[in-house]
């Protein structure tokens, strides 16, 4: 069992990775990129719902959130356009 | 703490993100981070420090995290991705009309 | 947006983001303090209900498993709905031709 | 255990799950299992009320999965909850749905069909549920189901630009409102451990705190954005014209009453009991009242006959939700409030019967003339006598003249408005005065001189399917009109009864041990006679009496048409008309000088309406912000 500090520091991490990414994902012009990057903050989020002692949450988030939502993404802005004006 | 404070900030940010942000796909993704934010919302207001997951397989006594909001989040994950796949097939169409996806060239219908 | 409303519309997001800050850091505004182990007195706690006899109710281990498949059964079929809506949904708005 | 309650909902679940499957085999198939699937709820629904009023409308909780909803001291599982607000509102569904899909299967004849029938069956579902369930986390469920069904039929036409724009917009700001819903549902879990909505109105009232009230201010936004409500209302109006229009039928007429019911439900039966409402009572009566200025007032100002619909259904609910506010306000006059709740009531029902008749009659115009433009319907009365009779009795019900139902709940609404507040009284007529002036229109468009148009397509009244349901609704609207008491004391009386005792829909929880009483119970009240000095009769004579007089000048008056002029202007829409010479016209110019006493107004109000997404979004965000200041603060 790791202790409570640790714990502490790598919730952090993880918190403040979370809303980087987010947030480098809004402000992005590249959809793809952005795209991606929610792929990457879904992953993080499924880190920090396993830290949370969530691991069903934490499988559905990463197929879902990161693999369908990125999909469809991914489809849509191959339909559309890459970059926004 | 942190974990709330996440929480609201990653909705926060999705909404003015959809209010700030012009292309229709950016304002999906937002709106994607804000339903996220609901989500760690929910699963913080579960958490019960030193409580292990719900699961009765090599249980040993202590304290569990609440079970049911990992349940809501399991259906509410499956809910907003069913929005996604709406939207997005929505913006494919409006880009089959309008050829953009600025929100700003999509206001023929006002008054 | 115009100036005006852009002002607006930070101050509107300014006052949700203080009021959700003050309810989660004020202990005399009706906080639910994060992770701890005591329950507000007020607040039910049905989740040690689920904790306790979901095994026994449902058969499984895994209670939240228990929990979507069982307790709140209908909530998953709410959400297998919701899925057959929007795949239904969208095969009506991508798919080919349409009159006229 | 009966079952009833669930049953209605797996009627609807199985028929959309099994059209598609059948339609693949046999198209008459599929379109029967949808029309008995429809058909029979009603006959459910009907069963339903009859139990709940055989057992003096002790509300019925079922629970799913299970004999009882107690394993322990506490609801553990999702219950259903029908007491008699939420059976009134589940007729009111089935009912005009069961019309509307007898429309449309003469009326949607285009392809993708299957999915029609099985996102028209499943709004069905989404919306019963929504207003049968007793959980907050299901309710948010069906929300989805009813939402993302209604975005998808509202781009159903994706070939039209219109269509799929209204449909974008409503989907952003819709899925920005259930958002906003799913995050107070967590933080309302979060305050009380619970999601049962009894259980949570019983926690409430015991421990009100902040939180809790924030929780009540995000759901307010989100359901008041589902109702259409001003300022969070402008994705209606372009919304509701875009889809076909028997789905408009369906988002006019149930759709947003839905999400009013569920504002009204957490509102009351959730939060009342549990501190002074005051503010908040107010606050939903202004955004009432300026609902019915904004809707009735930019109803008189369009040129496209479905847009005109939806504008004045704003404005309509805005009665519903003006008459729900004060009844919020406590130390209102007990009469006063009461009356307001049953003209809320009965209008809701009335406007969801009189909104789908207009519907769906000036669907089968727009259909056989291939425009929507007033300007050019001229004189379709003769050519479609039945659709018209329908049209304009649906318009006269929505005004509120005498014999239709429309009047006896707006009597009821004037009359608790002006105890209430002469202000508010004097906007409730101000709204009326404003949909005569929009409606008015109507009616010399449709009476008046043939236009060019319609002597080219020579329309028809439609067939036997899409005839009976207009019929129907039309008798329905007329017998409301002249035997109010029926439904009034039938259904809307238990409704209201069950508003307002919120104790009754906690009384069935037991906790530690004992059935718990239901503290600081209002009076359940007397019925009182609201009704004024209204004898159908005397109306009715004074109707023939005007009928004839209109007859009478019409055939005295000169004949002539005026094409061009200031006249045809403002008597169409208030905006300048661009081909003069196409429109066939009655020059008899009523609202000419309305148009221009109230331009600069409607001007403002039009550029506020700008078409622009994240303005719409904007004015969500603001409302929830001034909902948490000036509520969730307190």
């Amino acid at each position: 069992m790791i202790s409570v500090a640790a714990q502490m520091v790598i919730q952090g991490i993880v918190l403040a990775g979370i809303f980087l990414t987010a947030l480098y994902a809004l402000l992005q012009k590249d959809l793809l990129a952005s795209a991606l990057m929610l792929a990457a903050m879904s992953l993080l989020m499924s880190l920090e719902f396993y830290l949370l002692q969530a691991p069903d949450v934490a499988i559905a988030e990463a197929a879902v959130g990161a693999g369908v939502s990125t999909l469809v993404l991914v489809l849509g802005i191959r339909k559309t356009g890459r970059w926004e004006e | 703490m942190m974990v709330y404070l996440t929480a609201f900030a990653l909705i926060m940010l999705g909404i003015a993100g959809m209010l700030f942000r012009r292309n229709l796909l950016k304002i999906i993704m937002a709106l994607s981070v804000a339903d996220s934010g609901a989500y760690l919302l929910l699963i913080a207001i579960g958490y019960r420090s030193g409580g292990t997951a719900p699961i009765l397989t090599g249980y040993e006594g202590g304290p569990m995290v609440d079970p049911l909001p990992q349940a809501l989040v399991l259906t509410a994950i499956v809910i907003g991705v069913c929005v996604l796949i709406m939207a997005v097939s929505l913006v494919v169409n409006v880009y089959r009309h309008y050829g953009t996806l600025d929100v700003s060239e999509l206001r023929r219908l006002r008054g | 947006m115009n100036t005006i409303r852009s002002i607006l519309a930070v101050s509107a997001l300014l006052v949700i983001l203080f009021t959700f800050i003050l309810i989660s850091f004020n202990p005399g505004y009706g906080l639910f303090s994060f992770g701890h182990p005591e329950e507000k007195s007020w607040r039910i706690a049905l989740y040690k209900y689920y904790i306790e006899n979901g095994a026994n109710l449902s058969g499984g281990a895994n209670i939240v498993t228990d929990i979507v498949f069982d307790l709140r059964g209908y909530d998953t079929l709410g959400e297998a709905t919701v899925l057959f809506t929007a795949i239904a949904g969208a095969l009506a708005l991508l798919r080919r031709g349409g009159a006229k | 255990m009966s079952h009833l309650p669930i049953c209605g909902i797996v009627v609807y679940l199985t028929a959309a799950f099994l059209t598609p499957l059948l339609y693949k085999a046999h198209r008459r198939v599929a379109e029967g299992v949808f029309l008995a699937s429809t058909l029979s709820n009603p006959v459910l629904q009907t069963l339903l009320i009859l139990e709940l009023s055989s057992n003096s409308w002790k509300p019925i909780v079922y629970t799913l999965g299970a004999a009882g909803p107690y394993e322990w001291t506490y609801p553990i599982r999702i219950v259903l909850e029908v007491d008699a607000l939420s059976a009134f509102m589940a007729l009111i569904v089935t009912s005009i749905s069961a019309a509307v899909a007898l429309f449309s299967i003469g009326y949607m004849e285009e392809d993708g069909l299957q999915k029609y029938y099985t996102l028209f069956l499943l709004l069905d579902a989404g919306m019963l549920g929504m207003v049968l369930t007793g959980d907050l986390f299901n309710l948010y469920v069906f929300l989805e189901i009813t939402s993302i069904s209604s975005y998808a039929l509202v781009a159903f036409r994706k070939h039209q630009w219109e269509a799929v724009e209204a449909g974008m917009k409503y989907m952003i700001m819709g899925s920005l409102a259930s958002t906003i819903i799913l995050v107070s549902i967590a933080l309302l879990y979060g305050e009380y451990g619970t999601l049962t909505m009894a259980q949570l109105g019983w926690q409430y009232r015991h421990h009100p705190t902040g939180m809790a009230r924030v929780a009540l201010a995000g759901l307010l936004a989100g359901f008041l954005m589902k109702g259409g409500i001003v300022p969070v209302h402008m994705w209606l109006a372009d919304a509701h014209p875009a889809a076909p229009s028997t789905i408009s039928a369906l988002l006019s007429g149930l759709v947003i009453k839905v999400g009013i019911y569920s504002a009204a439900r957490i509102a009351y039966s959730v939060f009342w009991m549990g501190t002074d409402v005051r503010l908040l009572g107010w606050l939903v009566v202004v955004v009432g009242a300026a609902s019915i200025i904004v809707g009735n007032l930019l109803a008189g100002f369009q040129r496209d006959i479905k847009r005109l619909l939806a504008y004045s259904s704003i404005g309509q609910v805005g009665y519903v939700v003006t008459g729900l506010g004060i009844a919020l306000i406590p130390g209102v006059n007990p009469e006063a409030s009461r009356a307001a709740l049953d003209g809320a009531l009965f209008h809701l029902l009335n406007h969801a019967v009189l909104k789908a008749m207009l519907f769906l009659s000036v669907g089968a115009i727009v259909h056989s003339l291939g425009t929507r433009d007033i300007g050019y319907m001229g004189g379709i009365a003769k050519r479609m006598p039945l659709t018209s009779a329908v049209v304009l009795l649906g318009a006269m019900g929505i005004i509120g003249a005498p014999p239709l139902n429309g009047f006896v709940s707006k009597w009821m609404l004037y009359e608790a408005t002006a105890i209430f507040n002469p202000i508010i009284g004097a906007i409730a007529v101000l709204g009326t005065a404003f949909s005569t002036v929009a409606y008015g229109r109507l009616f010399y468009a449709l009476l008046g001189r043939e236009s060019r148009l319609v002597a080219d397509r020579s329309p028809r009244d439609p067939g036997l399917w899409m005839s009976v349901p207009m019929i129907f609704l039309a008798a329905a609207s007329v017998l409301f009109g002249i035997l109010p008491r029926i439904p009034v004391v039938g259904l809307v009386r238990p409704a209201r009864a069950a508003l307002l005792s919120p104790g009754s829909y906690t009384s069935w929880l037991k906790v530690a041990g004992g059935i718990l009483s239901s503290p600081n119970l209002p009076p359940a009240g007397q019925p009182i006679s609201v009704f004024g000095s209204w004898v159908p009769a005397v109306f009715l004579l004074v109707f023939a009496i005007s009928i004839a007089f209109f007859l009478l000048i019409r055939n005295l008056s000169a004949s002539g048409v005026r094409t061009v002029g200031e006249g045809v202007k403002a008597f169409l829409s208030g905006e300048d008309e661009r081909d003069f010479e196409a429109l066939q016209l009655p020059g008899t110019s009523v609202v000419w000088g309305f148009a221009e006493a109230v331009k600069s107004l409607v001007n403002a109000l039009k550029r506020e309406h700008s078409g622009d997404l994240t303005v719409y979004l904007f004015w969500l965000i603001f409302l929830y912000a001034v909902l948490i200041l000036l509520w969730g603060g307190a």
